[in-house]
C-alpha cells in the first residue's frame, strides 16, 4: 500500500539517534532532547489538527503528564518507566472527560476552553500543597545508571510516538479523522459516531502530550506551573506553522529550526517574543505550508527549468 | 513526475533535517569550553510582568564588575581577572530556567551564578548546578533552597526571615493600639513564603491575623480584594509581597471604600509603582525591602548609581537587584582570601570573608540557626515609609549575632 | 444589605469595561468568524498611549480634562491603525478560517507583547487623576472617575447597539453575521461590511483602553488580562450574539465580586474558569450562540 | 403495487416548527421494498425539511418516526443511518480534500467495521466501478467537475448498502447525458441491491420516468400521493405543477 512507504524523517531519527550518542553528556544532548520533546507537542497538536480542531488544552495535559510523572517518582517512587507511562494515560483519561464535554460543540467553543482549561489547571497547581504549590517540584531524576542513556531514550520514545501517530494518520482511523473535519455531517450518514471519534482522536494526542511532559520533568528534573502555560501551546503551533501543517516532517522540521534559533534567542529577553511572533505570522502569510512547502516548490520549480532547459537543448 | 518529485523532495528534507540538526549540534559544541575573563551568569525574568527586576539586575551586575575592574580587578596568585556578565530570560518558570541554566553551565561553562531570581527557575538551575560543582547567589527566598545540602547556593538578599520579624515589631511598637491584620499576597512562590513566615511574626508580636489571602497576577480589577481586606475593618494590613503597582491600587481601592490604617508592605521594593498608581492613598505606606535614597544615611556613591539606574530602568533600585552588586563584591572578597577560581574552593572561604556591601556597611554570611549552614548574606534591615510621596528611611536594623 | 449594594455596584463597574471588550469581540466573530486573541493589543495600545501622552500634555499646560480628552482620542486613533494594519496585512485573507486566523492573531499577540515591552519599557504608569473625590451611590462607594467609566461605558454600548439596530451598516453586519451567503445573495458587499466591522471592533477596544487608563495599572501586558476575561464572557453569551456578549461580561463580573469577596480572588478566578467549562455542559454553543 | 407488505420508512403525521413557522405538518409517508418514491414540490414546500426529519437531523416537533419497523422519533442521524437509512445533502455532500478512493472507502468504515482492509477496499472499487468512478480513485475529491462530484456524493452513501437511500436533489447541475446515467445507476440499485430510494428532485420528467409512486408537498402539506399517472391527472397538482411541467 503505498500509504506505508516509510517517511522521510525516520531516516532522519536514526541520524538523531546516533548523533544523541555522539554528544552525549553536552549541551548539544540537551539540545537534542528539548527539540524531541517539541517535536512531540508539535506533532501531538497536529494530530488534534487532522478532525480540524485547534487543542489549546494541550499545555493544560502536558502539565498533568509532567506532574504525574513527578508524583510518581518523588512520593509514590514508582519505576522510571512505569512513571512515564502513568503519566500519559493519566493525561489521555481526563482528556476523555473533557473532550466529551467540549468536542460536542468544537470550532471556536473548544478552542477557548482549552486556553481556560490551561489556565485553570496552572493555577490549580499553585494552590495544591502536595504538588509544591507555586514553586513547583523538584529532584524528578530518571535512574542514576539511566543518565548517559536518559537522551537517546527520549528521542527514541519521541520519534516512536511521531511514528505511531503517523500510522494512525495513514490507517482508516486517519480517514475517519479526516472526513470529521472535511464534512461531519456526510461522515455522520455513513453511521460514524463523529463525537466518539473525536474524543478518540484527542485521547490519542493528549497521551502523547502527557509523555511529553513526563519526559520534560526527567530532563529538567523540575516543575512549576508556570511552565505549563498557554505559552506553551503558542510555541507548539509556531513549530507546526513554520514547520508545514501538511506532514508530520514538517512538525519535527518546525520544532529543529525554532528550537535551534531560539538557543541563541535566550538573551534576548522581550525579543523572543518578537521573534517567535514574526516567525508565525510570517509562516502563516507567506509560507502556508511551511518550511517542508518551501523546499518541495523549490524542487519542483528546478525540476521544471531543467526540463525547460533540455527542451531548448 | 508527482512521484518524483515526492522522492526528491523526500531527500531534499533528509539534508534539510541534517544541516539544521548539525546546526544544532554545532551551537552547544562551539561554545562548549570556557574563556578567559571570568564569566558570571544571571538567570533573571527579562520578560513578562518581572522584566523590570531581571533588567535591574543586569544592570547591577554589570556596575559592579566595572567597579572592579576600575579597582583593578581581581587578583589571583598574580593574574588579574575581571568578571563578565552574561544575562539570560528565565521567563519566571522551572522550564526555561533549566534551559538557562543548561546555556549557562553547559554551553558558556559558566563557575559562578552572579545571581538567580524566581524561585522555580532558581530550583532548576540548583539541581544542574550543585551536581555540576558550580557556585550559585540567589534571591530566592524558600528556606529549603540553602543549607547543608546545598553547600554551593548564597542567599544575596535579606530574605523574609531576616527583614519580617524585625520590620513588624517595630510597626507593632510604633502603632502599640494595632490589635488585627489582614494580610494579602500574590500567588506565587514569593507571596507564598512570605505568608508563612508573616503569620508566624504577626502573632508574635501579638497582634490577630483576621484573614490571610491570595490573589492571581493578571488580576486586572481590585475593588473586590479591597472590600474582602476590609471586611472585618483590621487596624493593619498587610499586602506582604506584593508588587508595588499592584499594592498601590489596592490600597486606592481601600481609600475609596474609607479604610484608613496601618499600611505595609513587607518586602515592597520601591515607591515608584506604588505612588504613581496609589496617589495619596499610598501615604504612610511601611516597607521592609525599599531603599531611600535620600536619607542622611545614604552615601554620594549610591546616589551616584541611582540616578544612573534610574535614566537606564526609569525606577529607583530596589533591594532585589543591589543583590546583584554585593555578590560579586563578595565573591571578589572570597577568590582573594581563597586565592584561587575554584567553585568549591571559593564556597569554602565565602563565610568567612566581609565585604564591602552596597549599603555601605561592611558585610558577612550568616543564618545558621535559620538554615543550618552560613549561606544568608548579613544585611541591614532598612525600615522606609512613604511620607509626602517620598520614601523616607525610618531606621536601620543592623544584622545581630 | 449595604454590602450587597456595594458588591452590586462593583459588579457593574468592573463589568462596564468587560462589555465594550466582549461586544468588539463578538463582533468580529459574527462578521468574519475569527478569534481574534491580538484584540487586547488595540486595547492595550490606546491604554498606553494615554498615559504616555497625557502627563506630557498636562506638563504642556493643558487641563487635566482637556489633555485627557485629547490622548484619549488618538489612542482611540492609534488603536484603529493598529486594527487596521493587522486587518490589511493579515486577517483580511483569513475570513471565515477560523483556525488560520487564530494562528495569525497568536502571532500578532507575540510579536505586539514584545513590540510594547521594547518601546513602553515593564515599568507600570497611571495617569493624573481628571474627577476628584469619590461619590456615595446609596451608602456605595465610587470614585468620581469610576462612574465616568461606567457612564461612558453604558454610552458606547448604547450607541453600538443604535449603530445595529438602526442604521444601514448594522443592518448589514447582523445579516452577515446570521448568514454570510444570504446577505451577499441580497447584494451585501461582503468585503467592505467585514472591514468596517473589523474597524468597529477595533475602535471600541480603544475607546475601552481609552476609559481604563486612569483607573487601572497600565502595563504592556494588560492586554492580555482583560482579553482572557473578554473570551470567556463571550463564550458564555454564545459567540457572535450583541446581547449574549453582554450577559456574559455582567456574569464574569459578577463572579469576580462577589466571589472574590466571599472566597478570595485566587478562587474566584478559578472558579471563572471552571464555570464557563461547567456552562458548556449545559449550553454547548452558550446563551444565544447559534454558530 | 406491493402495499400490503410493511414499509421500510413510514412518517406518521410528522411535524417540524421552527419558533412561529410551521416547516413541516400532518406528513404521513410510506417507502416500501425495492420501491423508488419520489417526493416533489415547488421550492419551499418543506422538502428539505422532511428529508432532516426522515434522517434524524431535525428531530420532530410532532409526529412519530419508524425505520425499518422500529421507533426511530428523536434518534440522533447515526443511529437512524446504522437502521440502513442514509441520505444525501443537496450542497457539498463529500470530503474535498480527500481522494475519491478515501470518500467512498469513508462509506463502508462502518458497515464493515471489525472486517479485514481487503473487503472494505474491494466494496470500494466495486462501488466505484458501478458509479464509473473507478478511473478517479485517486484523484482529489474536491477538485473533480460538478457532476463527478454528484455521483461520489452517492457513492458514499451507497458503499455502506443502505437498505434506504435518500438523495437529496442529485440530478441538479447534471447535463442530459449526465442525468441519465445517474437514473440508470439508480435502476442498477434497485435493481440489484433491492435498495429502496426516497428521491427529492425538481427535474420532473426524470422523476415521472423513474418513480414508483411520488408525494407531492405544498406549504409543508402532503396535497397528494400516489402513481405517477395518477398524479399526473390530479387537479389540485396540476394547477401548482403542470404548468412547470410543459415548460420542462
Amino acid at each position: 500500500m503505498a500509504n506505508y512507504q516509510i517517511p522521510s524523517w525516520v531516516i532522519f531519527s536514526i541520524f538523531a539517534v546516533l548523533a544523541s550518542q555522539y554528544f552525549s553528556g553536552s549541551h548539544s544532548a540537551s539540545i537534542l532532547n528539548s527539540i524531541a520533546i517539541a517535536a512531540l507537542l508539535a506533532g501531538s497538536l497536529r494530530f488534534v489538527m487532522l478532525i480540524g480542531e485547534l487543542n489549546f488544552a494541550i499545555a493544560a495535559f502536558v502539565g498533568i503528564g509532567a506532574y504525574s510523572a513527578g508524583v510518581a517518582t518523588t512520593m509514590l517512587d514508582i519505576s522510571f518507566f512505569l512513571a512515564i507511562l502513568t503519566s500519559g494515560v493519566a493525561a489521555s483519561l481526563i482528556s476523555m472527560v473533557f473532550g466529551s464535554i467540549t468536542l460536542r460543540s468544537g470550532g471556536p467553543y473548544f478552542l477557548l476552553i482549552g486556553f481556560a482549561f490551561t489556565e485553570a489547571m496552572r493555577i490549580v497547581y499553585s494552590k495544591t500543597d502536595v504538588l509544591g504549590q507555586t514553586s513547583g517540584m523538584v529532584g524528578i531524576f530518571p535512574p542514576i545508571e539511566f543518565d548517559d542513556w536518559l537522551s537517546l531514550f527520549v528521542i527514541i520514545i519521541c520519534l516512536g510516538l511521531l511514528f505511531l501517530m503517523y500510522v494512525i494518520e495513514k490507517s482508516q482511523f486517519g480517514t475517519i479523522f479526516k472526513s470529521i473535519r472535511d464534512n461531519s455531517d456526510v461522515t455522520r450518514t455513513v453511521g460514524i459516531n463523529v463525537l466518539y471519534w473525536k474524543v478518540v482522536c484527542f485521547a490519542i494526542a493528549s497521551f502523547c502530550a502527557g509523555i511529553a511532559g513526563a519526559l520534560q520533568a526527567f530532563v529538567n528534573n523540575v516543575i512549576s506551573p508556570g511552565d505549563f502555560g498557554y505559552l506553551l501551546a503558542v510555541f507548539a503551533l509556531a513549530y507546526v506553522k513554520v514547520g508545514g501543517e501538511s506532514s508530520i516532517a514538517g512538525s519535527i522540521l518546525g520544532a529543529i529550526f525554532l528550537v535551534v534559533l531560539s538557543e541563541f534567542a535566550l538573551a534576548l529577553g522581550a525579543g523572543e517574543h518578537i521573534f517567535y511572533g514574526a516567525a508565525i505570522v510570517i509562516a502563516v502569510l507567506f509560507m502556508r505550508e511551511g518550511i517542508v512547502g518551501l523546499v518541495s516548490s523549490t524542487i519542483s520549480w528546478i525540476t521544471k527549468t531543467r526540463a525547460s532547459k533540455e527542451e531548448r537543448v | 513526475m508527482k512521484n518524483l518529485t515526492n522522492n526528491k523532495m523526500q531527500l531534499l528534507s533528509n539534508l534539510t533535517f541534517s544541516c539544521l540538526l548539525t546546526l544544532g549540534v554545532a551551537a552547544g559544541a562551539v561554545a562548549d569550553e570556557s574563556s578567559k575573563p571570568i564569566k558570571v551568569g544571571l538567570s533573571v525574568p527579562m520578560s513578562g510582568a518581572a522584566a523590570l527586576w531581571g533588567q535591574g539586575a543586569d544592570w547591577m551586575c554589570k556596575k559592579a564588575s566595572e567597579e572592579i575592574r576600575d579597582s583593578g580587578g581581581v587578583v589571583v596568585d598574580g593574574t588579574t581577572y575581571n568578571y563578565e556578565c552574561i544575562t539570560y530570560d528565565n521567563k519566571y518558570n522551572a522550564a526555561e530556567g533549566a534551559k538557562v541554566a543548561r546555556a549557562l553551565l553547559q554551553r558558556e561553562g559558566v563557575e559562578f551564578i552572579g545571581g538567580s531570581l524566581g524561585t522555580a527557575p532558581v530550583r532548576a538551575l540548583q539541581s544542574l548546578s550543585e551536581r555540576m560543582g558550580v557556585l550559585i547567589f540567589t534571591t530566592a527566598w524558600g528556606d529549603q533552597i540553602k543549607g547543608p545540602d546545598y553547600p554551593l547556593t548564597f542567599t544575596q538578599m535579606n530574605t523574609p526571615h531576616e527583614i519580617l520579624e524585625p520590620l513588624i515589631s517595630y510597626v507593632s511598637e510604633a502603632h502599640p493600639e494595632a490589635e488585627s491584620v489582614a494580610i494579602l499576597n500574590p500567588n506565587d512562590a514569593t507571596g507564598q513564603q512570605t505568608e508563612a513566615v508573616s503569620t508566624k511574626a504577626w502573632g508574635k508580636v501579638g497582634l490577630e491575623v483576621v484573614s490571610s489571602d491570595f490573589y492571581e497576577r493578571g488580576t486586572t480589577e481590585y475593588q473586590p480584594i479591597a472590600l474582602r481586606l476590609a471586611r472585618h475593618d483590621p487596624d493593619v494590613i498587610d499586602l506582604g509581597a506584593t508588587p508595588p503597582a499592584e499594592a498601590g491600587a489596592i490600597f486606592k481601592e481601600l481609600d475609596v471604600i474609607g479604610w484608613d490604617g496601618v499600611k505595609l508592605v513587607e518586602v515592597g521594593t520601591g515607591a515608584d509603582g506604588l505612588t504613581a498608581i496609589g496617589g495619596d492613598s499610598v501615604e504612610g505606606v511601611y516597607m521592609g525591602a525599599a531603599v531611600a535614597f535620600n536619607g542622611p544615611s545614604v552615601t554620594d556613591h549610591q546616589k551616584r548609581v541611582n540616578e544612573e539606574a534610574r535614566e537606564d530602568l526609569g525606577e529607583s533600585l530596589n533591594t532585589v537587584q543591589i543583590g546583584f552588586y554585593d555578590s560579586l563584591f563578595a565573591l571578589k572578597a572570597a577568590m582573594e582570601k581563597s586565592q584561587s577560581i575554584e567553585p568549591k574552593k571559593v564556597a569554602e572561604a565565602l563565610p568567612s570573608v566581609t565585604f564591602q556591601s552596597f549599603y555601605g556597611n561592611t558585610a558577612r554570611f550568616g543564618g545558621e540557626e535559620t538554615y543550618g549552614s552560613p549561606q544568608q548574606m548579613m544585611l541591614p534591615v532598612i525600615v522606609t515609609r512613604i511620607e509626602q510621596g517620598e520614601l523616607v528611611e525610618l531606621g536601620r536594623i543592623n544584622p545581630t549575632e | 444589605m449595604e454590602l450587597v449594594f456595594q458588591l452590586l455596584i462593583t459588579t457593574l463597574q468592573i463589568s462596564a469595561v468587560y462589555i465594550l471588550f466582549s461586544l468588539g469581540l463578538t463582533l468580529i466573530f459574527g462578521v468574519m468568524q475569527i478569534v481574534n486573541f491580538a484584540h487586547g493589543h488595540y486595547f492595550a495600545i490606546s491604554a498606553l498611549v494615554v498615559v504616555y501622552l497625557m502627563p506630557w500634555l498636562v506638563e504642556a499646560g493643558f487641563p487635566a480634562s482637556a489633555a485627557y480628552i485629547l490622548s484619549g482620542l488618538i489612542g482611540i486613533a492609534a488603536a484603529v491603525l493598529v486594527g487596521l494594519a493587522t486587518y490589511q496585512f493579515g486577517f483580511r485573507h483569513f475570513q471565515r478560517d477560523m483556525v488560520g486566523s487564530f494562528i495569525l492573531s497568536v502571532g500578532f499577540v507575540l510579536l505586539f507583547d514584545g513590540l510594547f515591552l521594547e518601546s513602553f519599557g515593564g515599568a507600570s504608569r497611571s495617569v493624573p487623576s481628571i474627577v476628584e473625590g469619590t461619590v456615595s451611590v446609596f451608602g456605595a462607594a465610587i470614585t468620581g472617575q469610576r462612574l465616568l467609566l461606567c457612564f461612558a461605558a453604558i454610552l458606547t454600548a448604547f450607541a453600538l447597539y443604535l449603530v445595529l439596530m438602526k442604521s444601514k451598516l448594522g443592518s448589514a453586519l447582523r445579516a452577515v453575521s446570521i448568514d454570510q451567503e444570504a446577505a451577499m445573495l441580497q447584494g451585501v458587499p461582503y468585503n467592505k461590511i467585514a472591514f468596517s466591522g473589523f474597524l468597529l471592533a477595533a475602535g471600541l477596544a480603544g475607546i475601552a483602553g481609552a476609559l481604563i487608563a486612569p483607573v487601572s495599572i497600565v502595563t504592556p501586558a494588560i492586554g492580555a488580562d482583560y482579553i482572557v476575561k473578554g473570551f470567556i464572557a463571550v463564550i458564555i453569551g454564545g459567540l457572535g450574539s450583541i446581547p449574549g456578549a453582554v450577559i456574559g461580561a455582567l456574569f464574569v463580573a459578577f463572579v469576580e465580586a462577589f466571589g472574590g469577596y466571599y472566597y478570595g480572588a485566587s478562587t474566584a478566578t478559578l472558579a471563572i474558569f471552571f464555570l464557563v467549562i461547567a456552562f458548556l455542559l449545559f449550553k454547548p454553543k452558550g446563551l444565544f450562540g447559534n454558530g | 403495487m406491493n402495499s400490503e407488505q410493511t414499509p421500510l420508512l413510514s412518517g406518521r403525521q410528522l411535524e417540524r416548527r421552527f419558533g412561529g413557522l410551521l416547516a413541516v405538518s400532518e406528513l404521513d409517508i410510506d417507502l416500501y421494498p425495492g420501491e423508488i418514491l419520489g417526493l416533489i414540490g415547488p421550492n419551499g414546500a418543506g422538502k428539505s425539511t422532511t428529508f432532516n426529519l426522515l434522517s434524524g437531523f431535525y428531530p420532530p416537533t410532532g409526529g412519530e418516526l419508524y425505520v425499518m419497523g422500529e421507533r426511530c422519533t428523536g434518534k440522533s442521524p447515526t443511529k437512524i443511518s446504522r437502521k440502513g437509512l442514509v441520505r444525501t445533502f443537496q450542497h457539498g455532500s463529500l470530503m474535498p480534500s480527500m481522494s475519491v478512493r478515501d470518500n467512498i472507502l469513508l462509506g463502508t468504515m462502518h458497515q464493515l467495521s471489525g472486517r479485514r482492509r481487503i473487503e472494505r477496499i474491494a466494496r470500494t472499487e466495486e462501488t466505484a466501478e458501478m458509479l464509473g468512478l473507478s478511473a478517479f480513485l485517486e484523484e482529489v475529491a474536491g477538485v473533480l467537475p460538478h457532476g463527478l462530484q454528484r455521483l461520489v456524493s452517492i457513492g458514499i452513501a451507497f458503499a455502506s448498502r443502505p437498505k434506504i437511500l435518500c438523495l437529496d436533489e442529485p440530478l441538479t447541475g447534471l447535463n442530459h447525458t449526465e442525468a441519465s446515467s445517474a437514473l440508470h445507476v439508480f435502476e442498477r440499485i434497485r435493481g440489484e441491491f433491492g435498495c429502496s430510494i426516497l428521491l427529492v428532485e425538481h427535474n420532473m420528467k426524470a422523476v415521472m420516468k423513474i418513480c414508483d409512486r411520488m408525494v407531492v408537498l405544498h406549504h409543508g402539506k402532503p396535497i397528494a400521493a400516489g402513481r405517477a399517472e395518477d398524479i399526473q391527472s390530479n387537479e389540485e397538482v396540476i394547477s401548482i405543477y403542470l404548468g412547470r411541467l410543459d415548460d420542462e
